[in-house]
C-alpha cells in the first residue's frame, strides 16, 4: 500500500482506539489526557526540530502566541468554534515563528536555544505590560463549541478533538519525517557542511522545520488555553519552554507518538507526587527524569520506533566479522 | 618485550579485534599491516588502553597492561601517535611536545625537547605556533615529536607516513630509522610499506581484525 | 451523617518564592485549625467538632507551576479526590483561572488569599467566593494611615515586582493619592523582576530622586533583600516607606527591620490583630505549635476562610436537615455570610454576596524602651471605610472619591 | 575566451604572517586530469577551500565557465557545478552510507520534498548501485561512524559525485586507503567522471598515482606554484624534487 | 553626569556579582563541555553554607573580620562536599554525550538540590548581616554606597584574573585545555582526565558557591534563590561566549550596565532588557562576543 494512505490509516485506527478509551475512563483523566495532547504537539514540534538538530528553548513563545490569538478571538470576536480556533491557533503560531525564523535559523546548538528562549522571554515581558489583556494574570477563555454545538461539560468533546488533532499532527510528521525533506534535516543534524556542499540550503531547511514546530506549538496553545479556560504570559516563560523540551527529550526522536505518551506520564508523576509528596515533589520529578536518561537515552519511542530500515539492501551480507 | 595473546575488542556490535596476537621483541621495528577497517589502530588504541579488551592479554615486559590505568602507561615508557595526530589546538607546538613531561613525574621536559628537536630540526621553527594553525603533514610531525618525548620503550605510530609530501615521508622514515636501538621498539601501522621497507624488521599482517601471517619484512 | 468526612482540597504554595511568607505558613495555620476544629478545641462559637460533626480530611496540593497547572490540579483534586471543597490560591492569576472551572464543575471553592478585584468585578460566579478582602483596601488604608498620620507628602515613589500584584497595588495606590493628596506628585516607579533579589540599582535610583514617601508591595524574600540592601544605604533614613504587605517580614527579621518603617497586613492580623478570645487563642495554639513564631497574615487568613467555610456548612445543614451540604447549599449559605474571625468580623458584602470586607490595621515600626523593633501607632480602618460599596468596582470608587466610605 | 571551465585569477591568502596563498593563477579545461601536488603547509587545500567557496580569499577572482562565483557560499558553488570532496570526510556519521547517499541524491534532484518519501524502492535501488559502483554495499547498513577510513573516504567522494559536477576537486583522496585499493579507488572516481567529460583536480601525495592519472600537475611550495606541466617534466623539475617528491639527492 | 556615574557604578557592583556566577558556568562549560543547569542550585548552597559558617565561626570567638573568611570556608566546603558526588557519582557516566542531554541532567540536579536544600535547611530565612557591615560605607557622589558592595567589584576582578591566569598561564591550566580539546589523546599522554575534570568542576562549583556566599549578606536566604540567578548567567554566557573568561566579564557588564540604565531611565523594560540585549548581541555576534577558537575540520 502507498505508504501515505498507510499512515493515515494508522492515525484513523489509533483515534479510534484512543477515542473509546475516552469512553471510559474518569473525568479527570480525560482532561489530563487533553492536556498532555497539548504538550504533545508541541513536544512534537521540537521532535521535528531535533531531528535536524535544533534545541528550542523557547517554543512557549508559539504556544502562547497561538493560545492568546486564538484566545483573545474568542473572546472579543466571540468565535468559539474549536475548527476555527485551532486553524487560527495554529496559523499564529507558525506565522509568528515564520517571522523570527529570520532571526534564528541560522544558529545551531547551545546559541539556538538560548536565543530561542531569549526572544520567548521578551514576549513574556511584553505581555505581562499589556494590562488590556491581563498583564500577568492573562485572561479567560470562553467554553469551546464544534460546529454550532456546546461541547459536553464531561470534556469528552474536546478530548475527542484532541486526539483527532494529535493523530493528524502524528501522521504528517510522519510523512513529513520520512520524506525527502525529513532525511535532509536529519543529515543537516549530523554534518552541516556536508549539506551546503552538497548544494542544499541548511538555512531553508532549519527555517521549515521551526515554521512547522511553530505551528504545532500554536495549535498545542490553542488547544490547551480552550482545555484550561485560560492563557497567561506564563504560557511563554522559560520554564514552560523547558517542561516541552522535557517531554520531547523523554520522547525521543525516533518516535511521532511517544510525545505524548511522555507529556501524559510527566503529568501524572507531577501530578501524583505533588499531592502525596508535596514538599519534595520536585526532587522525584528529578529522579523520574534521570531514570529515564540513564535507561532510555534514546528516548521512550526508541522502545517502538527504530530507525527506518532499508528493506531493498536487506539482503546484502553484513562484511562476515 | 611486547606481547599480545590473544586479544578480542568489541566495538560496538563489531568485534574489530578477534584473537589477535603479535610478539615485539626490545628494539625491534615492527611493521603493522592491513587493508581499511583491518583492526590496525584498534591494536594500537588497545594497547594503549584506549580500547577495552574483551579478552586477551598485553603484556610488557612481564607485566600485565591491564592493570594498569591508561594515564600511567606513558610512563613505562610507551609513546602513541595517533591516526588523528590529536594535537591540541589552542597550545603551541613545543607546549604540544611538553604535554606528556608535566604530567609525567622524574622526566626532565628540557632535555626530553632538547632531544626531540635534536631528531627533528624542522620543528623548530614551528615552535611557538599554535598547533591548529598547522598543516595536516606538519601536525604529523608534531604528533611524532610528541611520542618521542616519552616513548622510551615502545613507539606506537598510527599511519605515521598518510597524508604525507613524499619529501616529508622520506624524512620521517629517516628520523624513525635513526630512532633505532637496543631498548627501543617501534610498531608503525601502514597499509603499504612503500616507504618503509627498508626500515623493518617484521611485518604483522592484520586482516579483518585476525593475524593472517608473520614474517621477516 | 455524623460519621462523614469532610473532605477539603487546600492549596497554597509549598514550594517556590511565596512558599517562606505566605505558603507554609499558611499550610501550617491550615494543619493546626483542622486539627483543633476536628478535636473541638476552638472556642465558641466554633466548638463544636469538625463541621457540623464531620471530621475534616485536608489534602495539601503545591500551588507552585502557574495556572495551567493549578488548573489540572484542581481537577484532579475535585474529580480524582473527590474533595468537597476547596480552599486555596495566594496567586492571583491561579485565582482567575481556576473560578470557571470551579463554576464548570459545580464544586464550591473559597479563594483565601489572592488579591486581584478582577475576580468578582468582571464575572459572576456561583460556587466560588473569597473570604478575604481585595488589594484596594491595602493601598487605600495605607494612604488613609499615611494622611491619620500626618504625613507631609510633596513626592512619592512606587518599587513593585512586575507582574499584576504589583501593577495593580500601584494603581490602587496612585489613584487613592491623588483623592487624598491631591498635590503630590510621582518621582519614580521602578518594576524589578520578580526574585530579582539584587535591589541596589533601584535603591541608588529611589533615594537619587527623593521622594517624600515610597511606596511598596514587594514581599516575602524580595521585600527582605530590599530592607537589608537600603538599610545601610540610608533609604530608610532619607524617606518615609510605607509597605503595603509586610508583617510577615517582621518576625523573621525581627530588630534588624528600620525604624519609622509603615507596615501593612492586608487585614487586622498578628501584630495588629483585635481583642478578642478567639485571636488570643489563636495567637497562643500558633505559637505553642510552631517555635514561638508569631502567626501572620498567611495563617490568619487561612483561619478566616476555615471558619467561614465551617460557618456555611453548619448554617446549610440546619437547613438541610442535618445531612452532609451540597456544593449548592453551600453556596447558598455562604453568600452574604458573615463570621467571627481572629482578625475580626468578616463580612460577604460584596460580588453579590461572595466577596468579603474587613476590617484593615497598619503600624510603624519604633524602638521600645529596650531597643526591640515593635509595631507602634497602631491603626484600624473599618472595612466600610477602605471597600468599595457592595455595587461598585474598585478603581472607580476610588478615583470618584470613596462615595459611600465609612469611615466614623 | 580561452574555453576553460575554470579560471583562478590572482588568488590570495593569508593567515596573519603567513602567506598561504599567493598570486595563484589556474586555467583548466574541460575533462582535464589535474593533480595538485605540494609539501605539506604547502597550500593546496587552502587553494581547494577558497575556489570551492569555504574559505573567502583576500584578492583574486574564481570563475566557472565564465561566470564569477568568488565570493558564492558553497551550497550556489556546489549548484553551478562544481564539487569537492574532503581530506577529512565529512559525512552524516550516525546514518547508514545508504542514508548519505540518499541525502546527496535527493538534494542533487528536486531538493528534497516535503511529503514524497525518501526511501522508495527506486531511490534505494539507486542508491545501492551508487554504493556498488564503489564497491561498498557490503557496508550499507552500518552507521558510517563504525566504518574504517579508508571506506568513510569511498563515500565522501560518492557523496559529492552525486550532484554531477563539471569540474570535481578531490582533496588527498587517497590517504588513508590501503594500497590495493588505491588505484581501484581511482578507476572509479576517474569512471564516473568520464562520461560527463568532468575536469578533474585532485590533491595528492603518492606520486604513482600522480602518474597514471594527472595529464598535468602543479606543484605547490609555500603558498605558490611553483611548476605547472606535464607530470613527467613536473617531476623532474629540481625544485619539486627537491621540495616536494625528496627524490633529488 | 552624576547619573551617568550612578548607573555606571550600580551597573557595575550587578556586573561583578553576575560574573562570579557566571564564571563558574563558563568555566565548567569550557572543560567539560556542560552547561550545568544546577549552578543555582550550588549558588543557593554557597548562599546557605555561609549562612551558616558566619555564625558558626563567630561563636567559636573569631574575630569580626574572619567572618569574610569564613564565607570562603563555606564556598570550599560545598565545593569539597558538592563536586564530587556530582561529577563523579553521576556527570562522568554521560561526558561525549549530547549537550542538550547533559543539560537536563544537570537540570534533574538541579530539581533534587531543590528539594534536598529544603529539606536540610527548611523554608525559614537565613540572614548573615555581619559581613556587610565590615568594610564601612563610602560617599559617592549624592550618595551612599556600602564598602563591601564595592569590594565585590575587586572580588569579581580577582577571580577572573585568577581563573583566567590559571587557565592559561598555568600548566595545570595548559593540561586542562588539553584535556578540554583531546580528551583521548590526553590520556593516551599520561593525563588523569578524571582528575582534571573533577578539579574543573569543583572550582566551577566553588565559584557557583562562593557568589552565594557573598550574596548572603544581601539577602534573606530562603528557598527560590536559585532560579532567577541561572537564567540570568545564562544569558551573561551566551552573551560572552560559552566558554570564554573574557566573554563572561563583558558579558556581565553589558549586562549590568543595560540593566542599570533601565531601571532608571525605562523602568518597564527591566524585566526582559537582559534578553533584548541576549538577542541583539547574538544578531551581530552569532556566537556570542569571544568565540574560543576551534580546530580546523576539513
Ligand atoms: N568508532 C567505531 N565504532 C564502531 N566501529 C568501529 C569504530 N572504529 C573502528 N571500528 C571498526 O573496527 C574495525 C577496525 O577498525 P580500525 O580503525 O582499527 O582499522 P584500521 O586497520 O586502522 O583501518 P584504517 O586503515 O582505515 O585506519 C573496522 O571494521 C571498523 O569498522
Ligand atoms: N585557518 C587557518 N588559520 C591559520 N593558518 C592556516 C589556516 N589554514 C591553513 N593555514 C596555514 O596555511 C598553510 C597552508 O595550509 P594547507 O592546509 O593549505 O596546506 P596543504 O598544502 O593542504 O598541506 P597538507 O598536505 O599537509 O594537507 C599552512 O602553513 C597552514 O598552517
Ligand atoms: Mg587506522
Ligand atoms: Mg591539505
Amino acid at each position: 500500500m502507498n505508504p501515505i494512505l498507510r499512515t493515515f490509516g494508522l492515525a484513523a485506527l489509533g483515534a479510534l482506539v484512543f477515542i473509546a478509551i475516552g469512553l471510559v475512563v474518569p473525568a479527570w483523566f480525560l482532561f489530563t489526557m487533553t492536556k498532555a495532547v497539548g504538550f504533545g504537539l508541541v513536544a512534537l514540534g521540537l521532535v521535528g526540530l531535533l531531528r535536524g538538530g535544533l534545541l528550542s528553548f523557547g517554543q512557549g513563545l508559539y504556544y502562547c502566541g497561538g493560545a492568546y490569538v486564538s484566545g483573545l478571538m474568542a473572546n472579543w470576536a466571540g468565535v468559539t468554534d474549536m475548527i476555527v480556533l485551532l486553524s487560527v491557533g495554529c496559523i499564529a503560531g507558525g506565522l509568528i515563528a515564520a517571522l523570527v525564523s529570520p532571526l534564528v535559523a541560522r544558529y545551531r546548538g547551545i546559541f539556538f536555544a538560548m536565543l530561542t528562549m531569549a526572544l520567548s522571554m521578551v514576549a513574556y515581558g511584553v505581555l505581562t505590560k499589556i494590562a488590556a489583556i491581563g498583564g500577568s494574570d492573562g485572561f479567560n477563555v470562553p467554553k469551546p463549541t464544534l460546529l454550532g454545538y456546546h461541547l459536553a461539560e464531561t470534556g469528552f468533546g474536546l478530548y475527542a478533538i484532541a486526539v483527532v488533532i494529535a493523530a493528524l499532527a502524528a501522521a504528517v510528521c510522519r510523512v513529513h519525517f520520512d520524506s525527502g525533506l525529513g532525511l535532509i534535516a536529519s543529515a543537516a543534524r549530523e554534518n552541516e557542511l556536508r549539506i551546503e556542499y552538497l548544494g542544499a540550503s541548511v538555512f531553508s531547511v532549519s527555517t521549515r522545520s521551526f515554521i512547522l514546530a511553530g505551528g504545532l506549538a500554536g495549535l498545542g496553545g490553542t488547544l490547551n488555553g480552550v482545555a484550561l479556560g485560560h492563557v497567561d504570559p506564563f504560557f511563554s516563560y522559560w520554564t514552560t519552554s523547558g517542561e516541552m523540551v522535557f517531554i520531547a527529550i523523554l520522547g525521543g526522536y525516533a518516535s511521532v507518538t511517544a510525545v505524548f505518551g511522555t507529556a501524559l506520564v510527566t503529568e501524572l508523576v507531577r501530578s501524583f507526587s505533588g499531592q502525596y509528596f508535596p514538599e519534595s515533589w520536585q526532587m522525584l520529578l528529578g529522579i523520574f527524569l534521570l531514570l529515564v536518561i540513564v535507561f532510555l537515552p534514546r528516548g521512550v519511542g526508541s522502545m517502538w520506533a527504530k530507525p527506518a530500515k532499508n528493506h531493498a539492501i536487506r539482503s546484502i551480507k553484513e562484511p562476515a566479522t | 618485550m611486547l606481547t599480545i595473546r590473544d586479544i578480542n575488542v568489541k566495538i560496538g556490535q563489531v568485534e574489530a579485534v578477534r584473537n589477535f596476537s603479535m610478539d615485539v621483541p626490545a628494539g625491534s621495528m615492527i611493521g603493522l599491516v592491513g587493508r581499511n577497517g583491518a583492526g590496525k589502530t584498534t591494536v594500537m588504541r588497545a594497547i594503549m588502553g584506549l580500547a577495552r579488551l574483551s579478552g586477551g592479554s598485553v603484556t610488557l615486559n612481564g607485566e600485565n597492561l591491564e592493570k594498569v590505568d591508561i594515564h600511567r602507561r606513558p610512563a613505562l615508557g610507551l609513546g602513541y601517535m595517533p591516526e588523528t595526530r590529536g594535537l591540541i589546538p589552542d597550545l603551541t607546538v613545543e607546549e604540544n611536545i611538553l604535554l606528556p613531561t608535566w604530567v609525567m613525574r622524574g622526566i626532565d621536559g628540557k632535555a626530553r625537547l632538547k632531544l626531540v628537536y635534536d631528531i627533528m630540526p624542522e620543528l623548530m621553527p614551528m615552535a611557538d605556533r599554535k598547533a591548529l594553525l598547522l598543516s595536516g603533514g606538519q601536525q604529523k610531525l608534531v604528533a611524532l615529536g610528541r611520542a618521542l618525548t616519552v616513548g622510551t620503550r615502545l613507539l606506537l605510530l598510527d599511519e605515521p607516513f598518510e597524508g604525507v609530501a613524499p619529501a616529508l615521508a622520506q624524512r620521517l622514515s629517516e628520523v624513525i630509522s635513526s630512532l633505532r636501538s637496543e631498548s627501543l621498539s617501534t610498531i608503525m601501522s601502514m597499509s603499504e610499506t612503500t616507504h618503509s621497507e627498508s626500515l623493518l624488521d617484521q611485518v604483522w599482517r592484520i586482516e579483518r581484525g585476525a593475524n593472517v601471517a608473520a614474517g621477516a619484512a | 451523617a455524623a460519621k462523614d468526612t469532610f473532605k477539603v482540597g487546600i492549596v497554597t504554595f509549598l514550594s517556590g518564592q511565596a512558599a517562606q511568607s505566605f505558603g507554609v505558613p499558611a499550610a501550617n495555620g491550615a494543619k493546626l485549625l483542622v486539627k483543633k476544629l476536628n478535636a473541638g478545641e476552638v472556642p465558641a462559637p466554633y466548638n463544636t467538632p469538625g463541621m457540623g460533626g464531620m471530621q475534616i480530611e485536608a489534602v495539601l496540593i503545591d500551588e507552585a507551576g502557574g495556572a495551567t497547572v493549578q488548573v489540572q490540579e484542581y481537577r484532579n483534586l475535585v474529580q480524582r479526590e473527590k474533595v468537597d471543597v476547596v480552599i486555596g490560591y495566594v496567586g492571583s492569576g491561579d485565582c482567575l483561572a481556576v473560578a470557571p472551572v470551579a463554576e464548570e464543575l459545580k464544586t464550591f471553592t473559597i479563594l483565601y488569599d489572592c488579591g486581584t478585584p478582577r475576580i468578582f468585578e468582571d464575572a459572576d460566579y456561583q460556587y466560588v467566593f473569597r473570604t478575604a478582602a481585595t488589594a484596594t483596601q491595602d493601598n487605600v488604608g495605607l494612604v488613609r494611615y499615611l494622611k491619620a498620620l500626618g504625613v507631609d507628602i510633596k513626592t512619592y515613589a512606587g518599587i513593585h515586582q512586575d507582574y499584576a500584584w504589583g501593577h495593580d497595588s500601584w494603581v490602587d495606590f496612585k489613584a487613592a493619592m491623588g483623592r487624598i493628596y491631591p498635590e503630590a506628585t510621582v518621582a519614580a516607579e521602578l518594576f524589578p523582576a520578580f526574585g530579582a533579589g539584587q535591589y541596589g540599582t533601584e535603591i541608588s535610583a529611589l533615594m537619587q530622586r527623593r521622594a517624600d514617601v515610597i511606596h511598596s508591595s514587594l514581599w516575602g524574600g524580595d521585600l527582605q533583600s530590599f530592607i537589608l540592601q537600603g538599610l545601610p544605604r540610608g533609604l530608610f533614613r532619607q524617606a518615609q516607606v510605607a509597605l503595603s504587605t509586610a508583617d510577615h517580614v517582621l518576625p523573621p527579621l525581627g530588630n534588624n527591620m528600620p525604624e519609622g518603617v509603615i507596615i501593612g497586613a492586608r487585614g487586622s492580623y498578628g501584630y495588629m490583630a483585635p481583642e478578642s478570645a478567639l485571636n488570643t487563642w489563636w495567637d497562643a495554639a500558633y505559637r505553642e505549635a510552631y517555635d514561638n513564631v508569631v502567626p501572620v497574615q498567611g495563617p490568619y487568613r487561612m483561619a478566616q476562610a476555615l471558619l467561614g467555610l465551617k460557618s456555611a456548612v453548619e448554617k446549610a445543614m440546619k437547613e438541610n436537615g442535618g445531612v452532609k451540604p451540597s456544593s449548592e447549599q453551600l453556596s447558598a449559605a455562604m453568600t452574604g455570610l458573615s463570621w467571627e474571625s481572629p482578625a475580626g468580623l468578616i463580612e460577604m458584602t460584596n460580588g453579590k454576596g461572595h466577596q468579603a470586607i474587613q476590617s484593615i490595621g497598619f503600624g510603624r515600626t519604633q524602638k521600645d524602651k529596650d531597643g526591640n523593633i515593635v509595631l507602634g501607632d497602631i491603626l484600624h480602618f473599618d472595612a466600610r471605610c477602605v471597600n468599595p460599596p457592595a455595587d461598585k468596582k474598585s478603581i472607580e470608587w476610588i478615583e470618584a472619591g470613596f462615595p459611600g466610605a465609612d469611615c466614623d | 575566451m580561452s574555453g576553460a571551465v575554470l579560471e583562478v585569477k590572482g588568488l590570495m591568502k593569508s593567515f596573519g604572517a603567513l602567506v598561504a596563498a599567493n598570486n595563484l593563477n589556474v586555467e583548466v579545461m574541460p575533462a582535464a586530469r589535474l593533480s595538485l601536488i605540494g609539501s605539506n603547509g604547502a597550500g593546496k587545500t587552502t587553494f581547494v577551500n577558497m575556489v570551492t567557496g569555504y574559505l573567502k580569499p583576500d584578492a583574486g577572482q574564481v570563475k566557472l565557465d565564465g561566470k564569477d562565483i568568488t565570493r558564492l557560499p558553497p551550497r550556489l558553488i556546489t549548484r553551478a557545478g562544481l564539487g569537492r570532496s574532503f581530506q577529512i570526510p565529512q559525512l552524516c556519521e550516525a546514518m547508514t552510507p545508504v542514508d548519505n547517499i540518499l541525502v546527496a541524491l535527493e538534494i542533487a534532484g528536486d531538493g528534497g520534498s516535503v511529503f514524497r518519501p525518501a526511501r522508495t524502492k527506486g531511490s534505494l535501488d539507486r542508491a545501492v548501485e551508487m554504493l556498488e559502483r564503489f564497491g561498498l554495499e557490503r557496508y550499507a547498513g552500518r552507521p558510517v561512524n563504525e566504518l574504517p577510513g579508508g571506506v568513510r573516504k569511498l563515500i565522501d567522494i560518492a557523496m559529492s559525485l552525486a550532484s554531477r559536477p563539471r569540474v570535481f576537486l578531490l582533496d588527498e583522496p587517497t590517504s588513508g586507503v590501503s594500497t590495493e585499493e588505491k588505484f581501484p579507488l581511482m578507476d572509479k572516481v576517474m569512471a564516473a567522471l568520464e562520461g560527463e567529460r568532468s575536469a578533474v583536480i585532485f590533491v595528492e601525495h603518492d606520486m604513482e598515482i600522480v602518474t597514471r592519472y594527472a595529464d598535468r600537475v602543479l606543484a605547490f611550495y609555500s603558498g605558490e606554484i611553483i611548476a605547472d606541466d606535464a607530470p613527467d617534466e613536473v617531476l623532474n623539475d629540481p625544485a619539486v624534487q627537491k621540495y616536494v617528491t625528496g627524490t633529488a639527492r | 553626569m552624576d547619573l551617568i556615574f550612578t548607573i555606571l557604578l550600580d551597573g557595575l557592583i550587578y556586573a561583578s556579582w553576575l560574573f562570579i556566577v557566571a564564571l563558574g558556568l563558563t568555566l565548567v562549560f569550557g572543560v567539560l563541555k556542560i552547561l550545568n543547569f544546577a549552578h543555582g542550585g550550588l549558588y543557593a548552597l554557597g548562599a546557605y553554607g555561609a549562612a551558616i559558617a558566619v555564625p558558626f565561626f563567630a561563636g567559636l570567638g573569631m574575630p569580626e573580620w574572619f567572618s569574610l573568611l569564613a564565607m570562603f570556608i563555606a564556598a570550599a566546603a560545598v565545593a569539597i562536599l558538592i563536586a564530587p558526588l556530582i561529577e563523579r557519582g553521576l556527570l562522568r557516566y554521560f561526558y561525549g554525550r549530547d549537550e542538550v542531554l547533559i543539560l537536563l541532567i544537570t537540570y534533574a540536579v538541579f530539581l533534587i538540590l531543590e528539594d534536598v536544600t529544603k529539606m536540610i535547611f527548611g523554608v525559614n530565612p537565613y540572614y548573615v548581616f555581619e559581613p556587610r557591615n565590615l568594610l564601612g560605607n563610602v560617599e559617592m557622589g549624592s550618595l551612599f554606597y556600602v564598602g563591601y558592595d564595592l569590594a565585590l567589584i575587586g572580588l569579581a576582578i580577582v577571580c577572573g584574573l585568577g581563573v583566567w591566569f590559571g587557565l592559561n598561564r598555568t600548566r595545570i591550566g595548559k593540561i586542562t585545555l588539553a584535556v578540554i580539546k583531546e580528551p583521548e589523546v590526553s590520556q593516551a599522554m599520561g593525563v588523569n582526565i578524571a582528575r582534571i575534570y573533577l578539579l574543573a568542576f569543583g572550582v566551577g562549583v566553588f565559584l557557583a558557591a562562593l557568589g552565594g556566599a557573598f550574596t548572603s549578606p544581601l539577602i534573606s536566604v530562603q528557598p527560590g534563590n536559585s532560579v532567577s540567578v541561572i537564567v540570568v548567567s545564562f544569558a551573561v554566557v551566551i552573551i560572552g561566549g560559552l566558554g570564554s573568561i573574557p566573554g563572561a566579564a563583558i558579558g556581565a557588564l553589558i549586562v549590568g550596565i543595560a540593566r542599570a540604565f533601565a531601571v532608571y531611565e525605562l523602568p518597564e523594560a527591566e524585566i526582559f532588557i537582559i534578553y533584548l540585549v541576549m538577542v541583539a548581541v547574538l544578531i551581530f555576534r552569532p556566537e556570542g562576543l569571544f568565540t574560543p577558537i576551534k580546530a580546523r575540520k576539513i
